[in-house]
């Protein structure tokens, strides 16, 4: 059974680590921007943590920010724990875990494409299910298209 | 002496017989042998997560059931789920097993398609294709008993299913219970032996446990890498932990054990279905719940085992009558990630038989 | 595989598909075949029945992507005669008409539909537990239109105009004695007053309501409220003699009553049945209730346990706090879900700092050096009983103590009925009548909480009224006691009906402010919050027919969600056919055929014709079952 | 039947060129025969895979679908020619002709019965080799010139198998003019008192595969792998072009079937029943034979071809070489019944053991 770990714990090693950047919610771990490729690695590489599995990476725009969360998975030791980032609207941008995890590739590009949050230290940061060119984010709240425009 | 070569770029798809709907991969070939691959995406995106926050929660449902058209059933769980818990609504105990013998009826009829087209692929001219279908006909029929539709079902609802299982169901199901597993055999005695199948697979697209983790690979192809994860276990959600049954995994990672596991995660769902069947217990099968539900403000994230892989859904509610933000991962996505790393080096022949053994479809792969 | 000569698996496949080759292929095959494709749920039909259709637009608000192209008249009519709020209410009070006078503006009407079926319609828009909002359609859409609360904003807005259809009988002579002031007597006296007889009603307490004044707290029924309908009842001639005990109906008929009405209500708290009960600091949830209504000082602690998960352990746990207690806590054995108490009140309760305990049951109660100590045991749910409710099984060893101040018992209550009565009770102390005319004995009538047990208001008005036309006959009139205050409705147009809106929410009085005074929690509505909500009413008992109801062309998934949501079942979707060729012209006929209403069968694959005609099907039978 | 009328007695049917009438009967003859039995063949095939596939097949087009290939045959004659822009357009125009013409060609050495054959050359074995060779070029002709990577790829692959596997089967064939001491085909079937399939088992295994190959069925359709290279040389061509390209291949099979029978069943050879009557059962089953591997087998990717044609039927074909050898110089008088388990039996041993080489899974060699 998936367990969820003593985030409490986590963060405070994490805090003596990076400092203050980490803040351990009820279920997930807030993590600023600028920490979260340290945070990731260390959650992946330390010994007994060994998150090494990335399950999901995706965004949601609250209008004033967004909250990007990542939901790293241990197979070893089947624990789960999840990250979560908050990032301005304007220029959005965010150090890409690609490098960490190949799974992220996708799933970064995906962001990008729809939210328009750009992954600094992406491979290819390209869109992916929309062509060159076009215009706009779709899945941004202020996106506005006609059809959607009839439809609401 | 030196012939001077140039690449030589290939499309393969968005319109080919086997990359299994709209897929689109840009090779450049060497002769036969692959040098680069470049998938290509979006070629079937419907824009289903902005579609999700303009429908009312209960209207989501029929589009859920669009993200991955083979196995509708699956699609509908964690959504279903999600809402349930974020709204606590309470799923009847009869509602469960009903869930699970659906979905397992549904994982069977997509192995069933995986197989027969990577046969197909192969060139096996459509017979092994044919006769997965025969068993796959069956298994609609069943689905078709209870839910009245042939693809897309739209069964499961919050706090249960659509409709209860109507009394000729059980005698039916029985009797394929009792057959499915002769037919099994009966492809195994077809195909798990034969030489040119083996030397067309075995050590064909082998992937390593390591890589199969990093890219995040799920489903019968981290299973395949010898990775055991399969939620049903490591994670049980509904009654799953109720059930006994055993996750099939492979040693080299390469498509024969993608094919042997999908074979031998049939008879598993086989046995789950049995003892579903047995268990299940009498009652209501839904709590009734509102048209236009309104779930307590809040995000949760809910995940089965599909036949694909981790199938998730990330749900953030306002408190309004529609979704704030519906977000899938979706597992034929992000195994795709993994594609290029297979596919270099090999022969183009191979290519489609490595893409057919990932197992997409493209409903789920552009949303 | 290794071990075995090359060839051979190729020699294996080949003997597979060669036997296959001699099977009957599995595809149906025709027209060399009769295709017989057994009768079943195809779901690819939507048929819609015209005449349970009551154009609420619901499906079209269901569909997921606007297929159904609806359209209905301004007008409507009346289909049936009641809407299934009206129909659960005891008393068949028309909620649905007097919910559309509010729609149109016209409280004064609505007041005046309340009071044709009862005698206390501000005590009912107070206090009513509303069994017509759990009946409501509405509620399979989004939330019940709240009834009560719009009865309230009527009465609080009354103009009085039922007054001017008032119509006063002769006196007839006869003279009628009602025992007890609760709302089942005092419902009586009315209406026999109505009729011209002379109705004396006699009260044990000092003052009259029953448990409308003793048993409810005045921060949910305010006494001015009680007085004014009380009021009402003596000015229909009904005289209120209070502070009288009697000895025996029969004396009253002695002393030359013509008839007699025993209406003394429950108001006994029901004992826990553990050891210790009869310790001090131990009270009664009704006594409590009635010593602090009637103003008797009552000495309460800082610590208080509420046992009982009803409407009155809510109460007590709320007047409770008012009166000073710091910690008040309620033993309930089930869960929040299982309990009866209406779930607003403990909402309200909750904010107010009571303190829930779920799965616990006092099982001892003990006082050690001066200390009281309520011990309870742990309870799990088990299976469903026949109520639906899981029944709690204790857990043994898992006992606790916690000490207290008080402990006020409020899980029932019982009648009591003097000896000196001499009337027929059974184990419950209910006292036994004939169901339908509540005659107890010759001339001696009763109703209310000593017949049904503890019971609702509503419940005791329903009763009243049926005694009251009983006793009318029996002493000879003709037992007619419906009133007509309002003209015939005629139907209006439909205002608005807005199916996004949601309810409003009802606010109530600050809760710092709550937890001092008993003055009326709930606030009523403004004009506008009243009018969305009366416009949300589905109007179950009228029907705007449809002039058109179709589905836009090919859109149409047979999702089925239109089904689903559709509260008066006029939607069905599916189709059984057998045919021996079947084209697609065949099918759109049989789909039009189908739209009729009268070839609409009942949904699901119990169709008796299925099940006879299932082995016939093609793809389930195996004939070509493989050897193992 | 007898062909009394068309040979006197004292005209030894040798290059009877003399005899116009008898040229042009026998022309128009064969042409008829060959294209009615195309296709009679195309609607077997249909039908019988069908079978094969638990399906039912044409059955709608005359009775039991029997006109189901002439429908076809007026739709795709009907159809608009399309040749690309960019296409080679002379080869684009001549390749079809240079595909169908050769197979037809062929059938002028082939005896449909005793002596009824337009033309018994004594060379008609290394002009059979011959001829059915430029097939294939028509057909790298038609995938080079339509300027499609398909296409292109499925003509490289064609000369690749053309040229692995005319030299096995040659040499089965050099066994078989060992044995009968003459290169006629009269001759060869002649000298069939015992069919060559019992009396040179290896040789017959060895000329049906490389056959398999040459005419492009399954397991060696590589040329139109309709799962990788859409339809390989034919994607581009419709209309007019593209049925005769299609009408090449299914005269392929037919002829192939043809040749199986001659060369090893004994042709016309046969008790009791006239001889065109034994040829066309003997077509029958071996068509037959070849439409049953076609629906069971998985297709071969390209070097395992290679591999297969180089590193096993070559050395076969030599063994069969070597053992005729042996027989003509030490036992030329052995071919009577009681040879025949001996031959059998050394064909299983030799191919049982060959083939532990071949064990699948191996890394495969690189073309």
């Amino acid at each position: 059974m998936t367990t969820n770990l003593d985030l409490n714990s986590i963060a405070l090693r994490l805090k003596e680590q990076y400092g203050q950047v980490v803040f351990a919610e009820p279920d997930y771990l807030e993590v600023t921007a600028g920490a979260l490729p340290h945070i990731a690695g260390y959650l992946k590489n330390t010994p007994g943590l060994d998150f090494d599995f990335l399950d999901m990476v995706t965004a949601a725009d609250y209008t004033d920010r967004f909250e990007l969360i990542y939901r790293l998975v241990s197979i070893k030791n089947n624990t789960v724990i999840a990250l979560k980032v908050k990032c301005g609207r304007d220029r959005a941008e965010i150090p890409s875990l690609a490098g960490l995890w190949k799974g992220a590739q996708n799933q970064e590009r995906e962001i990008y494409d729809l939210f328009g949050i750009s992954f600094t230290g992406h491979p290819d940061m390209r869109r992916i299910v929309l062509w060159e060119g076009y215009e706009g984010h779709p899945l941004r709240k202020d996106f506005k298209e006609k059809a959607y425009d009839a439809g609401n | 002496m030196t012939l001077a070569t140039e690449p030589f770029i290939l499309n393969i798809g968005p319109l080919h017989p086997s990359t299994h709907g709209v897929f689109r991969m840009r090779v450049v070939l060497d002769g036969e042998i692959i040098q680069d691959v470049e998938p290509v995406f979006g070629y079937l995106h419907r824009g289903v997560e902005k579609l999700f926050e303009q429908r009312t929660y209960k209207q989501n449902i029929p589009l859920s059931d669009r993200l991955d058209y083979v196995s509708a059933i699956n699609n509908n769980w964690p959504y279903v789920m999600a809402v349930e818990q974020l709204a606590n609504i309470s799923v009847p105990q009869r509602a469960e097993y009903l869930r699970v013998i659906m979905a397992e009826l549904q994982r069977i009829a997509s192995h069933l398609l995986a197989v027969g087209s990577v046969m197909n692929d192969m060139g096996i001219f459509f017979t092994a294709f044919m006769y997965m279908f025969r068993e796959r006909e069956k298994i609609v029929d069943l689905l078709e008993m209870v839910t009245g539709q042939r693809l897309l079902y739209n069964y499961m609802r919050f706090g249960g299913v659509s409709q209860d299982i109507p009394t000729e169901f059980l005698p039916a199901l029985d009797r394929f219970l009792k057959v499915m597993p002769g037919y099994l055999d009966e492809y195994d005695t077809m195909l798990a032996g034969n030489e040119i199948l083996l030397s067309r697979t075995k050590g064909i697209g082998v992937l390593k446990a390591e890589t199969a983790i990093n890219n995040s690979a799920s489903g019968p192809l981290l299973r395949g890498s010898g990775v055991n994860w399969d939620l049903r276990k490591s994670a049980p959600y509904s009654v799953y932990d109720k059930f006994e049954f055993d996750v099939p995994l492979g040693t080299a990672g390469d498509c024969y054990d993608r094919y042997i596991i999908r074979m031998a995660e049939m008879r598993q769902s086989l046995r789950i279905i049995k003892q579903a069947v047995e268990q299940m217990p009498a009652g209501k099968e839904k709590t009734p719940t509102p048209l236009r539900l309104r779930p307590h403000a809040g995000e949760t994230y809910t995940q089965v085992e599909s036949p694909r892989g981790m199938l998730g859904c990330y749900l953030v509610s306002d408190g309004t009558e529609k979704p704030y933000r519906c977000h899938f991962r979706a597992p034929a996505f992000i195994n795709l990630t993994v594609l290029k790393e297979l596919l270099i080096g090999q022969k183009l022949a191979d290519a489609i038989i490595i893409f057919g053994s990932i197992d997409i479809s493209m409903g789920e792969v552009d949303r | 595989m290794a071990s075995e000569i090359i060839g051979s698996g190729l020699l294996k496949g080949l003997r597979v598909t060669l036997k296959t080759l001699f099977k009957r292929p599995v595809t149906t095959q025709y027209p060399e075949q009769k295709l017989t494709i057994s009768r079943r749920e195809r779901g690819t039909v939507l048929a819609w029945s015209a005449e349970k259709c009551t154009g609420c637009y619901t499906c079209e608000r269901a569909c997921p992507h606007g297929c159904i192209d609806i359209e209905t008249p301004e007008i409507g009519q009346k289909w049936t005669a009641q809407a299934p709020c009206t129909h659960r209410c005891p008393a068949r009070v028309d909620a649905a008409r007097y919910i559309r006078s509010i729609a149109e503006g016209k409280p004064g009407e609505a007041v005046a539909v309340i009071r044709e079926k009862i005698p206390f319609p501000s005590v009912c828009a107070y206090i009513c537990a509303h069994p017509c909002e759990s009946a409501c359609n509405r509620g399979a859409i989004d939330e019940p239109i709240s009834i009560r609360k719009l009865k309230r904003y009527a009465v609080d807005n009354d103009s009085g105009e039922w007054r001017n259809m008032i119509k006063r009988a002769l006196p007839t002579g006869k003279s009628v004695a009602v025992i007890g002031a609760g709302p089942a007597g005092l419902t009586v006296a009315y209406y026999l007053a109505r009729k011209g007889h002379a109705v004396t009603v006699l009260e044990a307490l000092p003052s009259p309501g029953g448990m409308m004044k003793v048993g409810i707290p005045d921060y949910r029924l305010p006494v001015r409220i009680l007085d004014a309908d009380i009021k009402e009842i003596e000015n229909a001639g009904a005289v209120i003699k209070t502070g009288v005990r009697v000895e025996s109906p029969a004396k009253l008929i002695a002393e030359g009553y013509n008839a007699v009405f025993v209406g003394v209500g429950a108001h006994q708290a029901m004992p826990l049945g553990v050891p210790g009960e009869s310790e001090p600091g131990v009270l009664g949830g009704v006594d409590f209730l009635r010593e602090v209504n009637l103003g008797t000082p009552v000495k309460l602690g800082k610590r208080v346990a509420i046992v009982g998960g009803g409407n009155t352990a809510i109460d007590c746990a709320r007047t409770a706090v008012r009166m000073g207690a710091s910690e008040v806590s309620l033993v309930y054995r089930r869960t929040r879900a299982e309990m009866p108490a209406a779930p607003e009140e403990v909402e309200e309760a909750v904010e107010e700092g009571v303190k829930l305990v779920f799965l616990a049951a006092p099982s001892k109660i003990l006082r050690a050096e001066g200390k009281l100590f309520l011990e309870c045991v742990r309870m799990k749910l088990g299976a469903e009983d026949s109520s639906g409710r899981r029944k709690p099984e204790p857990v043994s060893g898992s006992e606790y103590l916690t000490e207290l101040d008080n402990i006020i018992s409020a899980v029932s209550q019982s009648p009591v009925i003097p000896k000196s009565f001499a009337m027929k009770a059974d184990r419950g102390s209910r006292l036994i009548v004939d169901p339908e005319t509540l005659v107890a004995s010759a001339g001696i009538f009763a109703g209310g909480d000593d017949v049904l047990g503890p019971a609702t208001v509503i419940e005791c008005i329903a009763q009243g009224r049926t005694a009251a036309s009983s006793i009318d006959l029996y002493l000879g009139g003709n037992g007619d006691i419906t009133e007509v205050f309002t003209a015939p409705e005629k139907v209006a147009e439909r205002t608005g009906g807005p199916l996004e809106a949601f309810r409003p929410f009802g606010d109530a009085i600050a809760h710092e402010k709550r937890l001092h005074t008993f003055e009326g929690v709930e606030i009523g509505w403004s004009n506008e919050d009243a009018l969305l909500e009366a416009s949300r009413c589905l109007r179950c008992d009228l029907t705007y027919k449809p002039e058109k109801w179709q589905l836009k062309g090919g859109q149409c998934i047979y999702c089925g969600l239109c089904v689903e949501a559709c509260p008066f079942d006029a939607l069905y979707m599916g189709y059984e056919y057998e045919r021996n060729t079947y084209t697609a012209a065949d099918q759109t006929l049989e789909k039009e055929a189908l739209m009729t209403p009268e070839v609409r069968r009942p949904s699901g694959y119990m169709h008796p014709e299925i099940a006879r005609s299932l082995p016939a099907q093609s793809l389930l039978l195996d004939t070509d079952k493989p050897k193992k | 039947m007898s062909t009394a009328f068309l040979l006197p007695a004292t005209i030894a049917p040798d290059w009877p060129g003399n005899f116009w009438w008898h040229l042009l009967i026998m022309t128009v003859l064969l042409i008829a025969v060959l294209m009615i039995s195309v296709i009679m063949f195309i609607w077997l095939e249909r039908r019988v895979i069908a079978r094969f596939q638990a399906r039912v097949g044409p059955n709608r087009a005359g009775p039991f679908g029997l006109l189901q290939s002439f429908a076809d045959v007026i739709k795709i004659l009907t159809k608009e020619d399309i040749i690309p822009a960019l296409a080679d357009k002379p080869l684009f125009w001549i390749a079809p002709a240079m595909a169908f013409v050769p197979v037809l060609m062929i059938l002028a050495v082939i005896p449909l019965s005793d002596g009824l054959q337009l033309a018994d050359i004594n060379v008609g074995v290394v002009y059979i080799s011959a001829v059915s060779a430029i097939t294939a070029i028509g057909i790298f002709m038609s995938g080079m010139s339509s300027n499609n990577k398909y296409s292109l790829i499925g003509a490289m692959r064609e000369i690749a198998q053309l040229i692995s596997f005319e030299i096995p089967m040659l040499l089965a064939l050099a066994g078989l003019v060992m044995a009968s001491s003459s290169m006629s085909i009269s001759g060869v079937i002649g000298a069939q008192t015992i069919p060559f399939a019992l009396t040179q088992p290896l040789a017959f295994v060895v000329f049906v595969i490389a056959l398999l190959a040459e005419i492009n069925r399954t397991p060696f359709d590589l040329v139109e792998a309709d799962s990788e290279l859409t339809a390989g040389f034919n994607t581009e061509y419709s209309g007019m072009k593209f049925a005769v390209l299609y009408l090449t291949e299914y005269s392929e099979a037919v002829v192939g079937s043809i040749l199986i029978s001659t060369f090893f069943l004994g042709g016309w050879r046969g008790p009791f029943l006239p001889g065109i009557i034994w040829l066309v059962i003997k077509m029958l089953a071996s068509f037959f034979v070849i439409l049953w591997i076609r629906s069971t087998i998985p297709r071969f990717r390209i070097d395992q071809s290679m591999k297969l044609a180089w590193k096993t039927l070559l050395p076969l074909a030599m063994f069969n070489l070597f053992i005729m050898a042996v027989k003509t110089v030490f036992a030329p008088g052995l071919t009577n019944w009681v040879a025949v388990p001996v031959y059998l039996a050394i064909t299983a041993v030799i191919i049982i053991y060959w083939a532990r080489f071949m064990r699948p899974g191996r890394q495969s060699v690189g073309i």
